[in-house]
């Protein structure tokens, strides 16, 4: 797979995205301290402020959730790495308030030792910060091994909710019980079908033959059957939401948000082609499509594929993801 | 014979120098398994623990071992930052008040490291990580400092274990880091944070006198 | 290059997509008629319609930019086809008011001939409608040959100034005038990098060699040096301003809008650093950036490569960029 | 000799029939400096056609040509549904009143065809376009009605001569559609459209007595 990538130096690869980043979006977002990503309109100091930390590589996540509604701060690490614990300090310090901080985390080894790291500081220092931890990819284990099950798209619902009830002007222990309960009611599984490249390294990321697909990434598969043959685009989705649907039971009368994320170069048109399914595939079950989102939230460079998220909402729920939002990567209106 | 300020200096940058030396080795073991940028990560850590040293001005063992995992915890670099910064961080309040280190103090604050990392992960020697190397090398290096072993000969028998433990872990499955996404794949080569360590303790030997 | 694309029967792929779009974006969409894309909000009657047509594939273009302030319909054809005349007279009539309609259309053989036929029916059956014809791409020939020209992702703007003129309530011969200001004021160039796979046909829509890459898709290259030897992001980024800023003719102090189009596989990550170097290239000569937009908007599969297009605004139709939009790819609050 | 409603159903399902076979090698063409969809695009036109005839309870000509028009018109294939559909489209004000139609009826009717093209596109014998098959064609038809040739024949001479025309197209640049943006890359190989007309009107001829 050869790289064909418009970057300059890969040293500079992340510097020069960001400020690429903040000029494109400078009414919502601006770059500070060490290049932490904050709010242009930072939110009232009465309500609750949330922070993230993730690697670059992701685009738009996960800094593009910056924004009215959503994240106050993120802290976006090198090209797949995360940030160390002193600019995550700093970002905690930064948001510090009496509200205080709900941190949202993804589930991923070196999210997570730098997240706890500088929340034992901040904690130290008398911060007031509560963390929520993803882990909602169905293929790292069963339900009762969260440990085991990695941080995908799902942040993204779980940072609209909190961030829409944090915008309201609901408290810590709310936000956090309100994130938590997204993140407990939701489940994803991600489709590989093509390979890419790390812009940095040139290294291949996912060698995946042309009559192969991967349900469940970099798993052999409990869930979604693994690496197998290509399948047609219904299949694909079978397969996918029928392990979504048992991993959560999901029963008759249930409403659900359905987000369907590209990782890279699959088309919007193969995922309007995929929700299409989705909803069939519902409705045979007598379970709702309440709101659906689809489109490139978290990707993996080039690779060829897509996350599907399936979340079961109640009222309040419903309502927090319909609340308005501007960031960079969503504008609900 | 102990170890003054500037022997630990000289033995942290031994250490450093031997792991850049190994850069491609390192991404390509994490490239089984993880995402192939070990070798890079690593690099810039031990290019910030150098630029540490060289800075440093307290002549104090306990700040720089402060400052050196402070700055190991701003590379931005996935599990081995909080990792490895982590390690050194933990080191430092057990070098409180100390000019010098023999092989049993080193040992102490070797151990104190060691906590630090284990209270960070869960990983623990069979889980095919760095604790695989690390652990065997802190406790080869109480062993030796309690058989009354010079420092050198201590921290010789520590890089051995170190080096034993990576080569172990070969043949485990990985349950912690990204490779634990591969499962059985990840059998059948070494962990790179592991070699990582095993290189570190090797380099650290042989640096001081 | 293998197609690995999550679709069914290909006779069927523009009217599955077009089932997920409208699930997707149910409050801002609906489809009526002969599959028509249409607003699910009308807008009053009493003021310019707009109206648009083109080949599917180019997701989210073109039906993407119907909504609040964009679109009232579009007229989606087969994939990479223009929709015939029949349907286009059916959007028309559709959109038949007092008001007048606008109808934007992109400088492709296929689409200029339907529109044209349309046109003339609706017309002789005394609809009220006004064209405007976009052609931008300055690889297709000289200014004084607009139609040597092809419509690139410059329709966004033309449609995004138009429609904020029309839900302001301006006149048809307002609309299409501020439409042609806008248009006559943009340049585009399109990169190319990697190909892409027909959908339908599984054929390769241009097959790049590892080491080329072609600014100019589709030309020889009179501006930006078509087939060439791949290039940083920075070196290519000139290139093209270079080229862009020549056909303009823009000046120290003009104010621009820069719209970086991902058309597939291109990452975010790389549009962002692309847009950085477009900065600084036109600070190097007094040029102010103005406005930008960073994303997909106009995509051709999973090509590699984007369209950096380049408009010299004026305070009205800064005010019109700026002014609220909500359709399923672009929402200002 | 003349063609009444039925000789003109089954002069075009000739017609059809021969571009469906070919559908192929139109694709192929078409990818030369197209989207290589042209043969898709002229089976979907020419079903449609096809279907239109089957439909016709009308018995009369001009509707007939109306209603297939409309059909291929309304055909979702870029530049080839608007210029057929418009070519018979146009035909069939010139066919007002006819039951039957004898050579020179025949000329008349698809001279206003090709009128209706002429009036959409500015290409012209030498772009590299159907044109380039269609002009001449209907030129030749004229010709043999002029000099008394039956309908059978003035349609073979008219397929001689799209036959020509699409074969020079070989060695022409394209000046219009999408071939035009390869430029001098479009010369070597006829052009896609040109090849349709040539098909159609071989098959027009064939099915004629
Ligand atoms: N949770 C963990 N506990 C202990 N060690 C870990 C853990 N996660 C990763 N490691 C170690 O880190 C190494 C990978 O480091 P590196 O490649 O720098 O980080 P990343 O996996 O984030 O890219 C692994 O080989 C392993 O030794
Ligand atoms: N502007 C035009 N005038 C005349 N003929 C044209 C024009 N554009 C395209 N054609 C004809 O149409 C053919 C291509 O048809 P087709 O592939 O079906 O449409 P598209 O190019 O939209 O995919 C060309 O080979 C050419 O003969
Ligand atoms: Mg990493
Ligand atoms: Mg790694
Ligand atoms: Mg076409
Ligand atoms: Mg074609």
């Amino acid at each position: 797979m050869a790289m064909k990538k418009l970057i300059n130096q890969p040293e500079a690869l992340v510097s020069e995205l960001l400020e690429g980043f903040a000029i494109a979006h400078e009414k919502k977002v601006r770059m500070e301290g060490s290049n932490l990503v904050v709010r242009a309109h930072p939110k009232a100091t009465d309500k609750v402020a949330l922070v993230t930390l993730g690697g670059s590589g992701h685009e738009p996540a996960l800094s593009g959730f910056v924004g009215e509604g959503m994240l106050d701060i993120s802290v976006p690490g090198e090209i797949f790495a995360a940030p160390g614990p002193p600019r995550v300090l700093e970002a905690l310090r930064k948001a510090n308030r009496d509200a205080g901080t709900l941190f949202v985390v993804l589930n991923h080894a070196g999210d997570v030792l730098s997240a706890n790291l500088a929340m034992d500081m901040a904690k130290t220092e008398g911060l007031k910060v509560e963390s929520v931890l993803t882990h909602e990819d169905i293929s790292g284990g069963p339900r009762n091994e969260p440990e085991e099950r990695r941080g995908l798209v799902g942040c993204l619902p779980v940072i609209k909710v909190a961030g829409a009830a944090a915008e309201m002007g609901k408290s810590l222990e709310e936000c956090k019980a309100i994130a938590e309960r997204m993140e407990s009611n939701m489940a994803t599984l991600a489709l590989a079908v093509s390979g890419a490249t790390h812009p940095s390294t040139g290294g291949v990321i996912a060698e995946i033959p042309d009559d192969i697909m991967v349900v469940g990434m970099g798993q052999h598969g409990e869930a979604g059957g693994g690496t197998q043959s290509l399948k047609s685009a219904d299949e694909t989705t079978d397969i996918m939401l029928t392990a979504l649907i048992d991993d959560l039971t999901l029963k008759s009368g249930d409403n659900v948000l359905v987000l369907i994320n590209g990782v890279g170069s699959t088309t919007l048109m193969e995922l309007y082609i995929v929700l299409r399914r989705v909803k069939q595939g519902l409705a045979e079950k007598n379970i709702t499509l309440a709101r659906s989102l689809v489109g490139q939230y978290l990707t993996v460079q080039e690779m060829g594929g897509f996350q599907l998220c399936i979340a079961r909402m109640d009222e309040e729920l419903l309502a927090l993801w319909d609340a308005p939002c501007d960031s960079p990567a969503l504008t609900v209106k | 014979m102990t170890l003054d300020y500037d022997g630990i200096a000289a033995m942290l940058r031994g250490g450093a120098a031997l792991v850049r030396e190994n850069q491609d080795l390192l991404s390509r073991l994490d490239s089984v398994g993880g995402d192939g940028d070990h070798g890079a990560t690593m690099t810039r850590a031990m290019g910030c623990l150098e630029a540490v040293i060289t800075a440093d001005t307290t002549r104090d063992i306990k700040s720089l071992l402060h400052a050196v995992g402070w700055a190991i915890l701003g590379v931005d670099g996935g599990a081995v930052g909080p990792l490895l910064g982590g390690f050194f961080m933990a080191m430092a309040p057990a070098a409180q008040g100390k000019t010098t280190l023999d092989a049993a103090e080193l040992a102490t604050v070797f151990e104190a490291g060691l906590a630090g990392v284990l209270k960070q992960t869960k990983a623990r020697p069979g889980d095919k990580t760095m604790v695989d190397a690390l652990q065997p090398a802190v406790d080869a290096l109480r062993s030796a400092a309690d058989a009354a072993a010079t420092v050198h000969d201590a921290l010789e028998r520590a890089a051995d274990a170190a080096e034993q433990g990576a080569k172990s872990t070969e043949g485990l499955q990985a349950r912690f880091g990204r490779a634990k996404n591969i499962k059985e794949q990840s059998i059948g080569s070494p962990d790179a944070g592991a070699t990582s360590i095993s290189l570190l303790f090797r380099g650290f030997s042989r640096s001081v006198g």
